[in-house]
Order: C-alpha cells, then structure tokens, then sequence
C-alpha cells in the first residue's frame, strides 16, 4: 500500500487527481442519467477511487507540489499533510456513501444526473480547497462550490427559487468577508501560502484580518448570523443534497479552516477577544439553533436546525483556542458529519417512501421501516451525546473545553444538550413509534431498497466505531491532524461532567414524558415548551423571520435603495439615454454632414492638409 | 542561388506571367478559367510568402535585394524584400485569393477585363512593398490606384462611375500632395532612394531646404493619408467600397488602402525615426479616425458602407500601433493590419453573398437570416467578435498588443481611448448582426437558402484563418520572440 | 533673392492654382487640367531638384515616370468621365449626389 | 541662362493662371498646352534635354489630343462650357488676384527672410540619362509598363465592354 502511494507521490498526480478525478467522475455519472445500473457503477467506482487516493495520500505521508505557474498572488500550491489528509479521507468516505445514498434516492428522476454531477465536482472543489495551501487559490475552490450549490438549489425549486437566491445572498456575505480577511492576511503576512504565514500576531491589522476570516470561515459552517438559509432549503432541497451541504462538506471545510486560522494562520490566545468572538458566536447558533429545532413539525426543518446548532458546539471547541478544544471541534464536526448526514438520510428514506417528513402526516414507521428506524436511533442517540456513542466522547470534551474557557459557556452547551435530546426524542417518538400515521392516498409503507438503507446503516456503523473505538480514531486522525502526542480520548477522568450530562439526559426524558403525557403523543411532547408563558412571542417572531438578520438585511436594503433610487435614476439617465444620445447625435450630425458633394470631399481632404499643417507647426515651434 | 532568394522575384513574375497568358488566349468564353488563374497565382503568392517569412526568418539575414531580368549580371538590387514586406505580401495574396473566389461569383461574363485589373493591382501592391525608393513607391501607388478606379467602375452603372470618379479625384489631390512632397525631399536629398532619406534631412536648421523638408513631410502625410482612407480624407472611401463590385471591395477594403496609405506612412516613420511631431500627428490622426469611422458606422443602413465606415475606423488602431514607434508597435500593427484583413474580407464576402441571395444590401430590411444561411452567419459574428476584440480570435490578440505597445511606449492616454472605443465598434457591429442576422425573421427571406461556390469557400477560408490564427497566436508571439523581433 | 526661389515660389503658385481649380471646378475635365497644371509644376521642381544636386539624369528619369503615369491617369479619367457623360448627359461634378451618408 | 528662366517662368505663370482661370474647357487645355510648352524650354535650358522632348511632346501633344477626343465624343463643346457658368463671372476675377496676392506675399517673405535653397552645384555627375533610367530607376521603368496596362485595360473597360447597372 504504502509503496503503491509512494509511486504515485513521485509527482503531481495525486493530489491533482484527487480534484480531477471527481470532476470526471461527474460528468461520467451525468451522461450515464437514464442507465441506472451503470450510473451505480460509476459512482461505485469514482468513490473508491476517491477514497482510495485520499488513503494513497494519507499513508504515503502527504504530498507537496508547486504547479508551475504563477502570478498575482495565486499560486498552485497544494499540500496534503496533517489535517488536510485527514480531512481528505474523512471526506471521500462520507461523500462516497452520500453519492450511493444519492443514487438510489433520484431512481427515475431525471434530476438525478445533474444532482451528481455537481455533487461529484462540489467534492473536487471540496478536496482542492483542502488540499491547497495557498489563500487565493482556495477561494476559488470555495466559491465554486457556492456555484454548485446554487446550482443544486435553483433546481431543487425552478419557479420559485427563494432558497438559492438566500444562499448566495448569505453565502456570499460569508466569502466575501473571508476574501476581505485574506486580502488583509496577505497584507499583513506579505505572502498567500498558508505553510508559511506561521501565526501571526493577532493585533493591528492582522485582527481585522483574523476576525473577517474567522467570520467567513464560521459563515461558511453556517452559525448565526449567516445560518437563515439552510431551513429555508430544507423546503425545497432534497435529503442527499441537506445532507451533502449542510450536512457534512460545509462543516469539513468551515470549521477545518476554522480550525487551521486559529492555530496555523494567526495566533490566537485563550482567553483573547478573537477566542470571545468565536465562543460567542458558537454559544448563540447553539441555543437559537436548538430552541428552534425543539419546535419543528417537519423533519427536514428539524434536522436543518440541529445542523446549525451542531455547528455552536464545534465553535466553542475552536473558541476555547485549547488543544483539547481542537480536537472536540474535530471530533464532533466528524461525528456530526455521521450522524446528521445519517439522520438526513432516514429523513430521504421517510420522504422516498412516503412523499412527506411532515410529521403531522406521517408517523409510527417503526415497524414498517426497521432498518432505517435503526439507523435513526443510533444517529439520535449519538447527536443526544447518549454514554458510550461517538456524540457523547465529543461532547464531553466540548464541555471540558467550554469548562476551561467560562462557566457560561459550560451552561449554555449542557442546555443545549437538555434540549437536543427533548427534540430527538421528539422526533423519534413521533416517526418511528406510536400507531403507524401515513398519508392520505398511501396504503402501506416498505423498508428502502439496500442502495438507500446501506449507506445509512454503513454510516451509523462508523458512528458506534467511533463512539467505542475513540482512543483508536484518536490515535489515527486526530493526533497527526492536530500535531498533537498528548491523547484526549477514552472515557472522560471528570466523573462530575459525566454524571451531569447523564442529568441532562434523564431531565430531557422526563420532560419528554411531561409533554407525551400533557400532549397524549410525541409530536406534541414539546409544544409546553413552544407555549410557555414569554417563550411564545419569541418563537413567533423567530418563525415570522422577524429574529432573522437576512430579512434585517433584505429591509434595510430596501429602505437604501429606495433612498438611491434618484441616484440610480440620475446614473441610468446618463448612460440610457446621455451617453448614448450623444453618440447616436454626433453619429448623425456626421451623417448628413457627408452629402455626397466631391467639392466637399476635396475641401474636408484640404482641411485635414491645413490641420496636418497646424499641428506640426504647434508642435514645432 | 537559394530559394529564398528566387520567392521575390516570383512576386512580380507570376502575375506578370498571368497577365500576358490572359490576354493571349481569347478571354470571352473562359471567364472561369481565367479567374480561377488569378486565383491560382494570389494562393500562390500567399503560400510563397508564408514560406518567404520563414525562409527569411530563419536565415538571419534582414533582407533580400535583386534586381530585373536587364540587371540580372549587375546584381546592384534595386528591389529588396525584408520581413515587413514579406509579411504583407502574405496578406495581399490572402485577400487577393478571397477577391478572387468571390468574383467566381460575383463578376459577369462581360467583365473580361477583371483578371487583368486584378493582377494589375497585384503587381501594383508588390511593386510598393518591393521597392525601396520613394520614387518607386509613387510609381506603384499610382499603378495600385490606376487598377483601383478602373476596377470600381468596371460595370460602369452610375453609382460605379460616381465612386471611381469620387476616388480619383481625390487621388489626384493626393498625388499632387505626394509628388510636391517628393520634389522637396529631392531637392534637399539629391535621391529618392530609402538609403539617401534620414532624419539628418530635417536638421539643418534655418536653412531653407531644411524648411521644404519639413513642408513635405506634412505634404506626404497628408498624401499618404488620403490614400489610406483616415479622417478626414477618408470621405471618398465609403463611397468607393459600396459602389464597388464586392470582390473589388474586397481589394479595396482588405489590402489596397492598407499598403497605398498606411505601408507608405510606416515607410515614412522608418525612414524618419524620431521626428517627434510624426509620431504624435500619426497618434492624433489614428485617434480621431478610429472616433469618426464608429459614429458614422452607427448610423449606416446599407451593409457595405457600415463595413467600409468600419474599416476607416481600424485604419485608426493600425495608425496608433505604427505611433507608438517601437519594434513591438509596428509589430502591432501589422499583426492588426492582418487580422482586420482577414476579418473584413469575410465581412465583405458576407455582403457578396447577402447581395447574391437577397438582392439587397440594405440591412433594414433584412433580419433572422441566421436560420437561412448559417455559414454567412457564423462567419460574419467571428469576423464581428475577432475586429471588436473578443478572445481567443486574432483581432483580439493584435488590439492587445497595440494596447500594450502604446502603454508602454508612454502613450497611455491614447491606450486608454482606443480600449474605450471598442465599444463603439462594438455597438455598431451588435447592431449589424442584430438587423441581418438575428431578430425578427422577415418573411420575405423564407425562401432564401446559403449561398454556393466560391464566396461560400472564401467565406470558410476567412474564418478558419481568423480563428486559426486566433488559436495559435502565443506560438507565433514566442516564435517571433525567438526570431529577436519583441 | 536668387533664381531658384523664384522658381519655387513660381511653382507653388501653379500648383495652388491648380489645386483651387481642381476644387472649385464643376466641370469634371477640369479637373485633370488643375491636376496638370500641378503636376508641371512638380515637373519643374523635380528639374530643379536635379539641377541644384548635380544629378539631372536622375531628375529626367522621374519626370519621365511622372509624365506617363499622368497620361494614363488622364485617360482613365477621361474615360470615367465620358462614360458619365453618356449616362447624365453632361460631365457636372453636381451630379454625383447618389452616394452619401 | 537666368533670363531665359525668368521668360519661361512668366509664361508658365501666366497661362497656368490663365488656363486655371478660364471659363472654356478649350481655350484651359491649349493654354496647358503652352505651359507645357515653356516648361519644356525651362527643362532644356536647366539640362534635361530628354525631359524636355517628352514634356513637349506627350504633354503638349498626348493630353490635348485627349481633350480634343473627350470634348468631341461628348458631342459639342456648349454644353460643357455653359456648366462652368452657373459660377459667376465676378467670382472668377477672384482666383488671378488671389494667387498673384500669394505669390507676392511669398515673394516678399522669401525675400526678407533671405530664403534659398541652395546654388546649383558645381560637380555635376556626368551620369548619362540612358543608364540613370534603366539602372537606377528599372522600378519605375517596369512601373510605367504595368500603369500602360492598366491604361490599356481601362480603355477597353469604359470604351468597349458593355453596361451593366
């Protein structure tokens, strides 16, 4: 193995196959859209090949090639080491199952070909903004997933395509404040390779810098205040793509670069405003991320929301700025991946089956869908931090971490927990247990053909793997991601952590068996929740959208563009109708000034004679 | 003797040859035939030029001279080609080639005489880029614009003769201009001879024979000028190329005003070197060309005359290209010479075909013809994208390098105005393409179908070298860049 | 004040007599008499020219060129120009108004 | 030497005026004619005795014959003269008067500003015109052959190939 990856280190072709490859095998899956079974193999074949180079790389001991040209800044410098080979290989795993889920989900829909192309270049763009090293180079990569993914979007709702234009709204904020903050970066560094900025200080204009790419960064993982499109896309999106994007290849590369401005790129203490910045950040999308997936009727929108308030925990690891914090980031962004790509896909399971999440429709599948209830409840226990799951080992050290950097945070990441296990068991109680609910016009359910429930049951096997086998994991990704030779994993050495999240949990169930019991079922087991006195008129605005910054945003452009709209008159004015009427009169002026008389020919020659003339007799004397 | 040193001596030869064959054999039943010769020796002269660039380019030597067959012992040379005239023989025999085949068309049985005006012109064109006396140069300006008046008149409908008339009455004004500046340069020099002309002629200060030197030089600007078409003496040009018959036009428009006009002012600012007001008056004339060409472009209707107007307005870039002085300017130039060459030579063998098919040229009343004839489409929006700039064709690369040459030969503000009047050019050329070949499709085209023969072939050949040369245009800059030439 | 520029100031005045009558003219045979009228002028000065430098032969030469070209261009002048004749029935510069804009 | 200069210089002067100025096509070629005439004079006395017979003997010959030709094809010469009418007599007093102003003008200015271009020179190549004009000048030579062909060809255009509008 490690001889083949040496082979293939020898020049340039491994990394830049790692984003060609998949490009290819894009267009490949695309043209194959109505033969599904060679569509299956193709996919099959370009997600091993993708796994298959990434472990090339990662056991090869990484790579670093200097394409040979260069200029302005940009420079095809790509490095796989460290974290970006793990990342790399965490990556084509995930994708690779997300792409067999995807598959099978779009059988007969005729937008599955498009779907997969742009999911396959969306992962060469993803491994080539891992893979290189130089700043302006993985913008590119960042803003061609934008494109894919509003590509992705715009298809999922044609008429009315609110998602996309939201996302590339927001998302688009987000990079340019991350393209803002490298521009200063590069600046203050005086060159774009990340190997070689070697943590600068965080003061002056390197804050600036730090701070807007840590915002892009984050934006890019979708916290506060750049989340409000992803339950927006729950809507119109389907489950493959939730899962895909927010899901898990946003997360990899935002909190991965997270990960990598803290530690690699600037210098960021414990306890500094940037660490503040980050925590608080993190602290908010937790609590506003949960409190609003607490409340949710339709899975999707449920789910979506947990994938913002995921993103909280991993940012009070970063925020922490401590080693431990690095790999709790680490180890819950890769676990989160698992479990809420897994939990998107029961959703496409439920959605394929029974045309709807909505679980005022549909409910009590249990029977009729055993695997894929399975799935959902290894996924649910181990997004709920349930002992002995790969969530609870994560989450464990995010406490920690969050412990270290102030109490609050500590406090708001265990309610945060409280009410992520109230929504799961929400949600569980009311999709999979209970008297089977279906919609109207569906007689009976069946389980998901095996290309839908493998990836799923594949995905909570390497959840409970990395739930029970966390020293190994730890010893394999985390410590060569990191650089670190301390170990943080195994069973947590504070016992009061753990038995108070073992509080947590059993508070969540109590109150889940308060609200059954209030309510006589799951769906409604949180709705004393939704209704308490205070916290009504809350989430009332926060659903009207009133809490939402972008709809702030959208306002407030209104109100601008209508105070510019005599500026933008004025413009237009000159160039609708100034510039051009001067040109089109001039045009004529000379158009009926040549009227055909050979006297005038002759004339308007001797004027240029005497023009000639003129000017050699200025320039001359 | 070597190859390279018998290409030259065929550029006056062959079509020499061609003339005495026509006239030998009786014309009125093979008008085809002898057509197709002229063609043949235009191809000919293109591939041989080619080939001469090469030869010569790879020989290292700057130049080669010989002289005529009643010299052949003397070996003084009294004809000399270097890489710049080797260069546009190329393009005279590309557009002569492209006449050619469209006058497979275009020319009536009647019209015998075409064959032998052509290659009249042709050797008319060599003869100037062959000399290397100013003297001479008159003489085969004068043999170019002899065959020019004749050609455009040749169906002699009125508004044939009108243009004719047009033209030579301003080309008698030119060469009084010319032949004035001439006399003074003599007086002054003792010779003609390109050898015997340096700027050390205007350094006399004070001196009374200095002072006619620097009035022929305005003279032979302004004569040069009119002869190239460039505001304000360019009045005659639209009037000329629209009357004309379109494989004349072609001639006209792609090569004739190119070397008459714009080779003899290269020549001039070879020959005077760092006579700063030439510089800036050529800079000045390019400019205010290139403005006065668009806007009247912008407001033509009939699709000849809006080529012809947008011909008068590329005069403008070759100009400031030539303005910018340096190695890489004059390079510019040539290369924008070429493409536009080729460019509006398929323009004008578009409007052959438009007139063919449609019996009018008149673009109001024309419109979605993209859908009848999709290779006269296709070619028109390359020649359209390639003269408005758009990359990857060839007029793109040679306006960059005119950009570029002006920028860095200080001139930036004149880089600044040329960039902003390709809009122009292009909002003539977009609203060209939107009336004929776009738009609504008028119904009394439903009929129409693609034009055949030799102007379809024209039209094709124009388009692949276009592209072609688009394509492969950073291999000829190294390939230049090797030969020490940027 | 010496003999050649008398002559030169003689000739410029020919050859603005001839331009402002190849202008001003309506009469399109007219024209190639003010082309003429310059071009002897010219004639002259290319004599001069060879006279002042010591090379006349060379001057002979160019006048020579010069004088032949100038007939052929008259007649291809002349030629337009009665072709116009038979299409107008006159030879005014006046009617060449088709062409315009 | 010089007063035959000044002699031919004035009657070239004179009738090139003349014939610029005349109303009738005629009497504007036979007055050309004589211009032609005196400046061959002038080119012998200068030297170029080869010039000059050709001056004298195409110019003053060939061009009018060319005219005579013109104005008798085009039928009668009334019509022709009764265009240059439309520009009135008054005006056409103009052009003597402004050219005698310009030459006097650049007479005087010459003249103050001591003007000259030179004095003939002294060695005088002893190059014969014969080997000047088919050695130095074989470009023109072959020049001129192919403006006579398209001399040639125009005449065969306008006089003898059809119409065709």
């Amino acid at each position: 193995m490690t001889g083949v990856a040496n082979w293939l280190n020898q020049g340039a072709a491994l990394p830049l196959a790692l984003i060609g490859l998949p490009l290819l095998g894009g267009v490949i899956a695309w043209l194959l859209g109505k033969r599904y079974a060679l569509q299956v193999a193709a996919v099959l074949v370009f997600g091993l090949a993708n796994i298959f180079l990434s472990l090339a790389l990662f056991l090869g001991g990484g790579a670093d090639v200097t394409l040979p040209f260069a200029g302005y800044g940009f420079e095809g410098h790509f490095v796989a080491g460290g974290m970006s080979s793990v990342l790399l290989v965490f990556t084509s795993v995930v994708a690779f199952l997300l792409a067999r889920y995807s598959v099978s989900y779009f059988k007969g829909d005729t937008r599955g070909g498009v779907f997969l192309l742009f999911y396959f270049v969306s992962i060469g763009f993803v491994n080539g903004a891992l893979l290189s090293s130089n700043l302006p180079v993985m913008l590119v990569f960042w803003e061609g997933l934008l494109v894919c993914m509003g590509v992705l979007l715009l298809l999922g709702n044609l008429e009315k395509p609110r998602a996309a234009i939201k996302m590339l709204w927001i998302s688009g904020v987000a990079d340019l404040l991350l393209m803002l903050g490298v521009i200063v970066t590069i600046r203050v560094s005086g060159q774009s390779d990340i190997a070689a900025m070697g943590r600068l200080p965080v003061e002056g204009l390197g804050a600036y810098g730090c701070a807007l790419m840590l915002l892009g960064a984050m934006g890019k993982a979708g916290a506060m205040p750049f989340h409000s499109w992803i339950p927006l896309a729950a809507e119109d999106a389907s489950s493959p793509f939730l899962a895909v994007f927010p899901g898990s290849l946003e997360k990899i590369l935002g909190i991965g670069l997270s990960i990598q401005i803290v530690t690699r790129i600037y210098d960021v203490r414990p306890g500094s405003a940037m660490s503040t910045l980050v925590l608080v950040i993190g602290a908010v999308t937790l609590l506003f991320g949960v409190s609003m997936a607490l409340i949710q009727k339709d899975m999707k929108r449920l789910l979506s929301y947990h994938a913002i308030s995921q993103v909280g925990y991993m940012l009070l690891g970063v925020g922490s700025c401590l080693p431990v914090g690095m790999v709790a980031a680490l180890f819950h962004m890769m676990n989160n991946a698992l479990y809420k790509s897994g939990l998107f896909l029961t959703a496409g399971a439920i959605e394929r089956r029974t045309g709807t999440t909505d679980l005022r429709h549909v409910g009590g599948l249990g029977r009729a869908m055993p695997v894929t209830m399975t799935c959902f409840v290894i996924f649910g226990l181990s997004i709920s931090g349930f002992p002995g799951f790969n969530g609870f080992f994560s989450k464990e050290l995010v406490f920690d971490a969050a412990l270290e950097s102030g109490v609050v945070y500590y406090i708001v990441a265990l309610v945060g927990a409280v009410m992520t296990a109230i929504s799961f068991l929400k949600l569980g109680g009311a999709a999979f247990f209970g008297t089977l609910r279906l919609p109207r016009g569906i007689k009976q359910v069946r389980e998901v053909r095996a290309g839908m429930y493998l990836p799923a049951v594949v995905l909570a096997a390497l959840c409970v793997f990395f739930g029970a086998g966390n020293r190994l994991v730890d010893q394999w990704l985390f410590q060569p991601a990191l650089g670190l030779t301390e170990s943080f994993a195994g069973w947590p050495e504070n016992w009061v952590l753990v038995a108070l999240s073992v509080a947590a949990l059993l508070l969540a169930l109590a109150d889940h068996l308060y609200g059954r019991k209030k309510t006589g079922g799951a769906l409604g087991s949180a709705d004393h929740i939704h209704h308490a006195p205070g916290l009504r008129q809350a989430y009332a605005l926060a659903e009207t959208g009133k809490l939402d910054p972008y709809n702030w945003l959208v306002a407030a452009v209104g109100g601008f563009s209508r105070v510019c709209q005599w500026v933008e008159n004025g413009v237009s004015w000159v160039y609708d109708k100034g510039v051009p009427g001067l040109i089109g009169g001039a045009s004529k002026l000379l158009h009926r000034g040549v009227n055909g008389s050979l006297t005038r020919y002759l004339l308007l020659a001797v004027a240029g004679f005497a023009g000639v003339l003129i000017l050699f007799l200025l320039i001359l004397l | 003797m070597t190859v390279l040193q018998w290409i030259p001596h065929l550029f006056l030869a062959l079509p020499m040859l061609a003339l005495i064959v026509n006239n030998v054999i009786p014309r009125a039943r093979i008008r085809t035939t002898t057509i197709a010769m002229s063609a043949t020796v235009a191809g000919a002269q293109m591939l041989l030029a080619l080939a001469g660039v090469f030869l010569l380019v790879e020989s290292g030597e700057s130049a080669v001279r010989f002289g005529m067959i009643w010299d052949a012992g003397k070996n003084v040379g009294y004809f000399q080609t270097d890489l710049v005239s080797m260069f546009l023989l190329m393009c005279v025999g590309m557009v002569a080639l492209a006449s050619a085949l469209t006058a497979l068309t275009t020319i009536d049985d009647h019209r015998g005489s075409y064959t032998n005006l052509l290659m009249v012109m042709m050797l008319g064109l060599n003869g100037m880029l062959l000399v290397r006396d100013l003297f001479s140069l008159y003489v085969f300006l004068e043999v170019t614009g002899l065959a020019s008046f004749v050609m455009i008149g040749m169906y002699k409908s009125t508004r044939d003769l009108e243009g004719a008339f047009k033209y030579l009455a301003l080309s008698a004004l030119a060469t009084i201009f010319i032949l004035t500046g001439l006399s003074f340069l003599f007086i002054k020099a003792g010779s003609l001879a390109f050898d015997a002309l340096t700027p050390a002629l205007f350094s006399g200060a004070g001196d009374g024979s200095t002072l006619l030197c620097w009035a022929a030089l305005v003279l032979l600007i302004s004569g040069y000028s009119i002869k190239s078409g460039v505001a304000p003496f360019h009045s005659w040009l639209p009037d000329a190329y629209e009357s004309a018959d379109t494989a004349v036009s072609i001639m006209l428009s792609g090569i004739v005003t190119k070397i008459a006009g714009v080779y003899s002012l290269l020549t001039l600012t070879r020959l005077f070197d760092g006579i700063a007001p030439l510089k800036t008056v050529l800079a000045l004339l390019g400019m205010f060309t290139i403005l006065v060409g668009a806007l009247l472009a912008l407001a033509q209707k009939n699709f000849k005359r809006i080529a012809a107007y947008s011909s008068v307005s590329q005069m403008g870039y070759i100009l400031l290209g030539f303005a910018a002085g340096t190695n890489l300017g004059i390079l510019a130039g040539l290369l924008y010479l070429f493409s536009h060459s080729a460019a509006k030579s398929a323009f004008f063998t578009n409007a052959a075909a438009l007139e063919k098919q449609l019996g009018t040229l008149n673009i109001d009343e024309m419109g979605g013809l993209q859908k009848r004839m999709p290779i006269t489409s296709g070619s028109s929006v390359v020649a359209l994208l390639s003269t408005a700039g758009v990359p990857p064709f060839a007029g793109f690369w040679s306006k960059l390098m005119v950009l570029l040459a002006l920028w860095s030969a200080g001139l930036k503000g004149y880089a600044a105005f040329a960039l902003i009047a390709s809009i122009l050019t292009g909002a003539y050329f977009l609203r060209l393409q939107k009336k004929v070949f776009f738009g609504k499709p008028n119904p009394r085209w439903d009929a129409v179908v693609e034009i055949t023969g030799g102007i379809r072939v024209s039209e094709i050949l124009l388009t692949i070298v276009t592209v072609a040369v688009g394509l492969v245009f950073p291999l000829l800059l190294l390939y230049l860049q090797r030969a020490g030439l940027i | 004040m010496n003999v050649t520029t008398v002559m030169l100031v003689s000739g410029l005045i020919l050859i603005l007599a001839g331009c402002i009558e190849l202008i001003r003219t309506h009469h399109m045979l007219k024209i190639i008499i003010g082309l003429e009228l310059a071009i002897k002028a010219i004639s002259m000065f290319l004599t001069l020219g060879g006279w002042l430098n010591g090379n006349i032969a060379l001057a002979e030469a160019f006048v020579v060129t010069v004088i032949v070209l100038e007939v052929v261009v008259a007649t291809v002048l002349s030629g337009i120009a009665i072709s116009i004749y038979h299409k107008h029935g006159n030879m005014d510069i006046r009617n060449l108004r088709n062409l315009k804009g | 030497m010089n007063i035959a200069i000044y002699v031919c210089l004035g009657c070239m002067l004179v009738f090139g005026v003349f014939s610029a100025a005349s109303r009738k096509l005629i009497i504007s070629a036979v007055a050309l004619a004589v211009v032609s005439a005196a400046l061959g004079v002038l080119m012998y006395v200068l030297g170029a005795h080869t010039a000059a017979i050709f001056e004298v003997s195409v110019c003053s010959g060939l061009v009018t014959v060319i005219f005579i030709s013109a104005v008798s094809l085009s039928n009668g010469d009334k019509q022709i003269e009764a265009q240059d009418v439309a520009v009135p007599a008054r005006k056409r007093r103009f052009l003597p008067a402004i050219l005698i102003g310009a030459g006097a003008i650049l007479m005087i200015v010459a003249w103050l500003t001591g003007f000259s271009v030179g004095t003939p020179a002294a060695a005088v190549s002893g190059a014969n015109f014969n080997d000047v004009f088919w050695e130095t000048c074989q470009a023109d030579i072959f020049g001129q052959m192919v403006a006579l062909i398209a001399g040639a060809s125009a005449i065969v255009v306008f006089f003898k190939e059809s119409e065709n509008e």
